[in-house]
């Protein structure tokens, strides 16, 4: 049982500290692309320890469980993820279904808290968030459906398990139009850009995070940067051949990451309903092809 | 009495129309009371023939001494007596409608009407002469005008004259097809037509067809020659609106069987078939299909509840002569349950939504708002009436809709085929119904107070309601009933061996 | 005038250590009514790099620390920036630019524009010039967090405890409009 | 036993018409007593696998009319787990009715269709099923409009497709009659295998009928707009047993006659075109389930009245059980099951949810209500397990089920039918928080600001079924161990489950540890709330407004609130493409049809020539018909 | 002398006469008078059936007491009296529909049934 909490606690705050880090490598990366400089790698963690420091509103009880419960989605995803050679239980290594399920968690903790706040625009950016997750989700479930099917099980552990042995083995390399949809749909479940109009701060002041002040923007914060440990951490797994190496899986995904942050460097922002349309288009297709060529 | 005493059954209405003329001078409610009386002495006496006739099989009561094929004789079979107890039952609780009415100029003319019309429907189902079936059937049309006409408005004038229009056209067919066969075979009995009709030519056997449809097809309301009922019914009294929903229907009904059936069909493995060489059969089945369609559209989009009765009787009949048409065993069973449904329904729909519209100035389906607030005793018997007619699961209606399926289905393809087809039109039945029903549940403030109860009405309906949940719920009672009848009408060669005496005759 | 010295309510013991992080990063909110506007944009950019100092632009005051009025303030404004930094959540800070928020600037005699923001709200700094140079305000910054982190920027505090000051002072400045607001509505 | 218990309810239903208007509230309780009482009975017969009972009516012809009765796995479940959610309904209903209008007539027919419920359940014949269920059809009518015009209007849509499908599955039952005569679903079963062999397209027809009859009821695709009418039209409470509970009937008929069909065909045909070792058929029928799915998901983004929005919730859930049933592997079939039973548990949550919304409030359409969550906490507690069950979401029991279907579905590889289910699911979790927001989440109105909870009596129902959606949530076994014995039952292979674990051939999922980690989350990040500094409550109208004073810029709560078109421009993205409206094309039948019917009465009314005209027309063309054929 | 086929030939075409009357006469008398038409077309019919060529009437008259059923030249008696029966009948009818037509007079002040086919109430 001890065992188990402290293994729970280990991918808990490993999730946090790595995503953090990524966080604050990734704004130094984009700055540099545009000739600048940013804070520190660690700027990241003095915002939200800032953030934790800071006294805050909420608007009524939903909205304190609605945020919580929005982080502990995310957090609980984690805990099915394998990270690394790293399981938290081990005779569930993954299973991707109850991982994309449990994600769902998270964003409807986040999004009953933001909604409770009765600010308009947090709705208006739920609202698009929902509809942009009706596009994503497409082309990275046909991607999941195919590696199911290529693995036969539909444990990540499994996945990682067949891709050992040099990266030729890699699905990336194996089911390279599913990689390409994949790495789209990432995209968009990052919310980065081209799929940022969610969260655009001049148009919808910021969207969700519109009535978030203080620790509630620091769950915010701290949830983001879960999300792309998990997310980026999914498609390491599915793709690049997961490591026995916490360190070489921490590069893989941080790679993943820094190639996500450099696309949203260089792109504007897609209308949401297009970005939809988009993601029925060309990444479903590809995933699409990827399948058919798989089962033929 | 014996069953050669039959002829009262025929006898004492007539005698009682004159009787009743006579004593209306000194007191109009005589003839009334008289009616009730007659027909209560009519009914018990062809239920005690009915209990002879199933322990002794088919009787012939002959008249003045000419023995069968000559001379006219009463043929009493179980089907006949039992369609003639229905429809004693029936112009009984009609005629204690009537006797509810106030009295006026009219009551003994309108009382000498029904006695005319008892002993018309009498004659017609207990003859076993052809001519004399049609003469009772013009006297049963001339009363059946006449009670129409009664009203003298507008509706039920033009309604009695399109009547009669069809019917005249109808009876000179029917009499140029007695003719006919009274011509090639030289008989009128039917039991003898019935034996020699294969002796016909194929093309005289098409004449006297085309000429008993033509003759009957407008009496049975089905859909290209009923064009009078929507006026007559809308136009009828209440109470003339039971006989022709009901008594006539089942008279009509009864005279199709024994042109049809008995005359120009006989049984081969257990079905009729007809000896003209086009099939026949066929020809009535579609007709009769598309009598329901057209009948079920018809009555979908009407407003006035009468028509919409009118309709759905119509497309009811149409399903008992499909019934007819598949012609088995099963067949004549579905339609028997499906007669007693029409006839004994059809009456407590016509009454009791003469009452729930009581007091509105448009007779149509907004009078029937809020009918179970202001009038819950004849709203529950309509509820009951119509959930009967449409067949809800355990009414009369519910055994002869899927007996009437389950013979056409196993009937043959082209059957199937048609009874899906008036399935599907029975929805729309369906629809108005429950149209008609959820109208009654709506409630509204300013229709609240309780209309008076007419004990006669309440009297009558229940009488009707009783007969038909004892027959639902009674199933030994009712299986015998319904499958010695169907087994009477199977049997061809009885009739004709017990009418001509002639044992050997096979 | 004011009823507490700075001193006073200076930041002691556990704030003192989140004051390192609290000025590390500054997430400001600005309110663009004057020429001010112009100056930000070189600022934040690659040019000067705002962002080296964990500054950055944020859409609503609720997430902000910092609110940069830049520029005069008409008293119609004003009333917008007194509601806007009230949605602020402590610790908050506020700085003026340019000469206008001191003393009304080139609008000193006008009717409708104030002359001395910090009689409404705590101004922690102010920003010389007219309009300041970039930078002048990346000095500004500076001067700002060092203050922070020495606990002396706690210009809310004064406002929460001088409130009803505060209050009569808006009150007086914006009743003196209101004949002019109310035939407006 | 079975039959006099109905017997006893109809009783009881037919003697509390008597019951004054004032005494009201005693008829429910009544009927909660009657209800409470037939659930234990149904839950003692739990083990007495055919144990059978046989009423002999009366037989026309050659049709032997008879009610048979029998107790197997599958109806044991269905039955015990709908008349127990009745009994919670019930509860629900005593306060809900007492000052309802109609109620007395509800409140009569809604006895007798508990009765015809757990009637076609027991059945042991097809005869008996049809017979319960065309009452059930007919008494559902009066329950849904019980004299309101504008239920009638919404009721016809399900009132003329059941009735339709009703009539095609009783052409289906006498036509395998015919062939078979019995009614015994076993031998029929034998009998149709046995022509699919010998004479495949009478065999397909008649398969045709019992799916038409089966997928109107349950609103499967052509047949799909009825539930958005009828459930939002409804009677509040009735909606949750219309939803819940009705709109089954058609998967357990499926269950019961046409899985074991099918995999009679895909075990023994030779035959029979297959496709994924399915037969096609099936397949086709799955297909038709996972398209229902993703249509409904994209109407009810579309709907702004909320029990319209959960209507078409339940029509996706019902296209997803479908989906699973008819891929016909063990695992499918175990997840149609256990999806039906959850769904029924979680939709009536969300109905009851809702009622108890309207009955504070008297509001449908959405973007009318607001904020009800701040004054009414236990009701929008319910509608969130709901909505958490509705879209899967662990660790309630909604996940548990998709989990199961998405199991199958990838096991059976179904790529495509997972995908759209995928869509579906999260389409769903899309409209649903669209209904939490709008309805008990954002600004409250300020016209609901003395809105209450509502009385403690009403809130047991939900209590109770907020348990059960933990409890089977974190146990499934709970349900899926009666599920095993059903597929035992059906000559199927059964499934590997424990009471807290579900195995598959891809892989397990333990339920409590899935509700531990959830648990553990939440508290870590409880934890980390706490550390951060205390919040304080400030009002709704405390909002980011771009600076602007609300109060004096002459703001309301309502208007401040973002409920009306919340998906316009994703509905707009289906702008360009062309619309088949299903809703339009039954309109424009009837439209026809009325027409019809008014050249018909034209003629009827027309002058007594006419008559005549046809009359004689009719006759020729009787004669040239006859002359053409002879 | 009169072949028994000219008989129905003629009753034939009196029917379609008077079927024609029926369905072209405006007024309503006229159309009573074209089906009692009918009827006596079939009333002809059915003496027609009866009729033997050259045959006598039969009356049971002195010279014919003695009948002699093989060689016997009379006509059949029974459609005469089931004529007669008709005849009552049609006339019954008929006064049924002249009362009819009267009615209907009054109510539209004419007897041109193309004026009774008012819209009424559907």
């Amino acid at each position: 049982m001890v065992n188990i909490m402290l293994r729970f606690l280990f991918a808990a705050f490993t999730s946090i500290i790595m995503g953090l880090l990524f966080m604050g490598i990734g704004r130094k990366f984009i700055a540099r692309i545009r000739r600048h400089y940013a804070g520190p790698f660690y700027q990241s963690f003095i915002d939200v320890i800032k953030l934790f420091s800071k006294k805050s509103i909420s608007h009524n009880w939903i909205m304190d469980f609605g945020v919580m419960m929005g982080f502990a989605g995310i957090i609980a995803t984690i805990i099915f993820m394998p990270i690394g050679p790293f399981n938290v239980f081990s005779q569930m290594q993954g299973n991707i279904i109850i991982i994309i399920y449990f994600m769902t968690i998270g964003y409807l903790g986040m999004a009953m808290g933001v909604a409770a706040s009765g600010n308009p625009n947090a709705t208006i950016g739920i609202a698009r968030a929902l509809t942009l997750m009706l596009g994503y989700e497409i082309p990275f479930v046909l991607t999941v459906i195919l590696l199911v099917f290529a693995n036969n099980s539909s444990l990540l552990q499994v996945m990682v398990v067949n891709q050992q042995g040099g990266f030729m083995e890699w699905n990336a390399i194996r089911y390279p139009f599913a990689f390409l949809a994949a790495l789209i749909a990432l995209q968009g479940m990052l919310g980065e850009q081209p799929f940022d109009a969610m969260i655009a701060p001049s148009e919808i002041a910021s969207g969700p995070m519109v009535e978030l002040s203080g620790k509630f923007l620091g769950f915010g914060f701290l949830q983001h940067a879960a999300q792309i440990f998990l997310e980026t951490g999914i498609i390491v797994n599915m793709f690049l051949g997961g490591s026995q190496n916490f360190f070489i899986f921490f590069a893989k995904q941080l790679a993943l990451y820094l190639l996500t942050v450099a696309v949203s460097g260089i792109f504007p922002r897609y209308r949401f309903e297009d970005a939809v349309k988009f993601f029925w288009m060309a990444p479903t297709a590809l995933a699409a092809i990827q399948l058919i060529i798989f089962i033929i | 009495m014996s069953y050669n005493s039959a002829i009262l059954l025929i006898a004492a209405p007539l005698l009682m129309a004159f009787l009743s003329f006579i004593l209306g001078i000194f007191n109009k409610r005589i003839p009334a009371i008289l009616l009730v009386l007659t027909l209560s002495f009519n009914f018990y006496f062809s239920t005690y023939l009915l209990t002879l006739v199933s322990s002794k099989g088919v009787l012939v009561s002959v008249i003045s001494g000419f023995e069968p094929p000559f001379g006219i004789n009463l043929v009493l079979t179980y089907f006949s007596l039992l369609l003639l107890s229905l429809i004693y039952l029936i112009i009984l609780s009609a005629s204690v409608v009537f006797v509810s009415k106030k009295t006026d100029e009219n009551t003994v003319k309108v009382a000498t009407l029904l006695f005319l019309f008892t002993a018309a429907a009498s004659g017609l189902l207990l003859t076993g002469d052809i001519f004399n079936m049609f003469v009772f059937f013009e006297i049963f049309a001339v009363a059946n005008i006449s009670l129409i006409s009664l009203k003298k408005n507008k509706t039920s004038l033009k309604g009695s004259f399109k009547y009669l229009l069809l019917s005249s056209i109808g009876s000179a067919f029917l009499l140029f097809g007695i003719g006919m066969i009274y011509g090639t075979l030289g008989t009128l009995n039917i039991a003898e037509i019935g034996l020699r009709f294969y002796e016909l030519s194929p093309l005289t056997g098409a004449f006297i067809f085309i000429m008993f449809l033509g003759a009957i097809l407008s009496e049975t309301e089905t859909f290209p020659f009923n064009f009078w009922i929507t006026d007559s019914y809308k136009g009828a009294r209440n109470f003339v609106n039971i006989l022709l929903g009901s008594a006539s229907s089942v008279a009509a009904l009864y005279i199709f069987f024994r042109l049809f059936f008995t005359i120009i069909g006989y049984p081969i493995n257990n079905r009729y078939e007809f000896l003209i060489s086009m099939d026949a059969r066929l020809i009535i089945a579609l007709i009769s299909a598309i009598s329901v369609i057209v009948s079920e559209i018809g009555a979908l989009s009407s407003k006035s509840v009468k028509r919409i009765l009118a309709f759905s009787s119509a497309s009811q009949m149409g399903m008992i002569l499909f019934a007819f048409s598949i012609s088995d065993f099963n067949s004549f069973s579905a339609a028997l349950t499906l007669i007693f449904n029409l006839s004994l329904s059809k009456a407590i729909l016509f009454l009791s939504s003469h009452e729930i519209m009581k007091g509105a100035k448009e007779k149509n389906i907004e009078s029937f708002t809020g009918g179970l607030g202001r009038n819950p005793v004849f709203s529950a018997l309509f509820i009951f009436g119509s959930l009967s007619m449409v067949g809800f699961p355990l009414t009369l209606g519910f055994y002869g809709k899927i007996s009437l399926v389950a013979s056409a289905v196993s009937a043959s393809g082209y059957f199937s085929i048609l009874v899906f087809v008036i399935l599907l039109a029975s929805a729309a039945e369906l629809f108005y119904y429950f149209r008609l029903m959820h109208k009654l549940f709506v409630s509204e403030q300013n229709h609240t107070e309780k209309t008076k109860m007419n004990w006669f009405y309440a009297a009558s309906g229940s009488l009707l309601l009783a007969v038909m949940i004892i027959l639902a719920l009674m199933p030994k009672f009712t299986e015998r009933i319904v499958s010695s009848a169907a087994g009477d009408m199977m049997d061809k060669t009885t009739y004709i061996e017990r009418v001509l005496k002639a044992e050997d005759l096979k | 005038m004011l009823l507490t010295s700075t001193n006073e309510i200076k930041d002691n013991g556990m704030e003192r250590i989140l004051n390192f992080f609290r000025k590390k990063s500054l997430w400001m909110l600005h309110y663009c009514t004057g020429c001010g506007a112009v100056e930000l944009p070189p600022t934040m950019t690659s040019r000067w790099d705002m962002e080296r100092f964990g500054m950055g632009p944020m859409a609503t005051p609720r997430q902000a620390d910092l609110l940069l009025i830049t520029g005069y303030l008409s008293v119609k404004s004003l009333k917008r920036v007194i509601y806007t930094y009230e949605q602020m959540q402590e610790p908050k800070w506020v700085i003026a630019f340019g000469s206008c928020p001191i003393n009304g600037g080139i609008y000193y005699d006008s009717y409708s524009v104030i002359n001395r923001l910090a009689l409404y709200m705590p101004v922690d700094l102010s920003i010389e010039g007219c309009m300041p140079r970039p930078e002048a305000i990346i000095d500004g910054f500076t001067k700002l967090m060092k203050a922070i982190e020495k606990g002396e920027a706690v210009g809310y505090k004064k406002y929460r405890e001088n409130y009803e000051w505060y209050k009569a002072n808006q009150r007086n400045v914006l009743e003196r409009t209101s004949a002019v607001l109310k035939e407006e509505a | 036993m079975i039959l006099y218990s109905f017997l006893f309810a109809l009783l009881t239903a037919l003697l509390s018409l008597f019951i004054r208007r004032e005494y009201n509230y005693i008829r429910w309780i009544l009927y909660s007593a009657v209800l409470a009482s037939l659930t234990f009975l149904i839950y003692t017969m739990n083990g007495l696998w055919g144990y059978s009972e046989s009423f002999k009516l009366l037989s026309v012809g050659s049709v032997d009319f008879s009610l048979n009765f029998k107790v197997t796995p599958l109806s044991w479940l269905f039955s015990f787990f709908t008349t127990g959610l009745s009994l919670s309904i019930s509860l629900f209903s005593i306060v809900k009715n007492r000052h309802e209008e109609s109620e007395r007539s509800i409140g009569f027919f809604w006895l007798i269709l508990s009765v015809c419920n757990i009637a076609i359940f027991l059945s042991a014949d097809l005869l008996t099923l049809f017979i319960f269920w065309e009452a059930m059809t007919f008494v559902s009518f009066f329950v849904i409009s019980p004299g309101w015009t504008k239920s009638f209007k919404a009721v016809n849509y399900y009132f003329i497709l059941s009735i339709l499908g009703a009539f095609a599955m009783l052409v289906g039952i006498f036509f395998l009659y015919s062939k078979s005569a019995t009614f015994n679903i076993e031998s029929n079963i034998a009998q149709l295998f046995v022509l699919y062999e010998l004479n495949s397209p009478q065999a397909i027809f008649i398969t045709l009928m019992f799916v038409l009859g089966f997928f109107t009821k349950s609103a499967l695709m052509p047949f799909h707009i009825w539930p958005a009418e009828a459930h939002s039209e409804a009677p509040d409470d009735f909606s949750s047993y219309l939803s819940g509970i009705m709109i089954k009937y058609g998967l357990y008929g499926s269950i019961l006659f046409l899985v074991p069909l099918f995999v009679f065909i895909s075990k023994f045909s030779q035959t029979q075109p297959m496709s994924n070792h399915i037969p096609l058929f099936s397949h086709i029928l799955a297909w038709v389930g996972a398209i229902t799915s993703v249509v409904a998901t994209f109407l009810a983004v579309k709907s702004n009245d909320m029990k319209r929005l959960a209507a078409w919730s339940t029509v996706g859930n019902i296209g997803y059980a479908a989906t699973s049933i008819f891929i016909l592997s063990s695992m499918g079939v175990a997840g149609g099951i256990f999806h039906i039973i959850n769904h029924a548990i979680f939709k009536t949550a969300i109905f009851l949810s809702l009622a108890a919304v309207k009955y504070r409030t008297h509001e449908r359409e959405m973007h009318r209500l607001g904020g009800l969550a701040y004054k009414m906490p236990v009701t929008f507690l319910t509608f969130l397990l709901g909505i958490i069950a509705a879209a899967g979401i662990p660790p309630l029991n909604g996940y548990a089920s998709k989990w199961m279907i998405y199991q199958s579905l990838l096991s059976g590889r179904f790529p495509f039918l997972a995908t759209m289910i995928f869509l579906s699911s999260t389409g769903a979790f899309m409209y649903l928080f669209r209904a939490l927001h709008s309805v008990f989440l954002g600004q409250l109105p300020s016209k609901f600001d003395d809105v209450k909870e509502v009385p403690f009596l009403m809130q047991i129902p939900m209590y109770i079924l907020m348990l059960l959606m933990v409890i089977i949530g974190i146990f499934p076994g709970t349900v899926l161990l009666p599920v095993n014995s059903i597929l035992k039952s059906m000559n199927m292979e059964e499934i590997k489950v424990t009471y807290t674990t579900m195995y598959s051939m891809l892989s397990s999922v333990d339920a409590p540890i899935v509700f531990l980690v959830f648990a553990g989350s939440f508290a870590f990040a409880f934890i980390l709330y706490l550390i951060g500094k205390p919040r304080r409550h400030v009002e709704l109208l405390d909002n980011y407004t771009a600076g602007q004073d609300p109060k004096e810029f002459g703001l309301t709560r309502e208007m401040y609130h973002f409920a009306l078109k919340f998906y316009e421009p994703f509905e707009h993205m289906f702008d360009k493409y062309p619309r088949t409206n299903t809703k339009e094309f039954y309109d424009s039948f009837e439209r026809k049809i009325n027409e019809t019917g008014s050249f018909i009465k034209k003629f009827y009314s027309s002058s007594p020539r006419s008559a005549v005209y046809i009359f004689t027309l009719s006759i020729v063309l009787i004669i040239i018909y006859g002359w053409l054929v002879w | 002398m009169i072949d028994n086929r000219l008989i129905y030939v003629m009753s034939l075409l009196l029917f379609l006469v008077g079927l024609y009357g029926v369905l072209t006469r405006k007024n309503i008398l006229k159309m009573l008078v074209a089906v009692s038409i009918m009827e006596t077309a079939a009333n002809i019919f059915l003496i027609g059936l009866g009729y033997i060529s050259n045959s006598s009437a039969p009356i049971l008259s002195e010279s014919l007491k003695q009948v002699n059923l093989l060689g016997s030249n009379i006509s059949d008696p029974l459609p005469h009296s089931l004529v007669l029966t008709a005849i009552v009948i049609g006339v019954g009818t008929t006064a049924l529909g002249i009362a009819i037509a009267v009615r209907l007079y009054s109510h539209y002040r004419t007897l041109n049934i193309n004026k009774m086919g008012d819209k009424d109430e559907l």
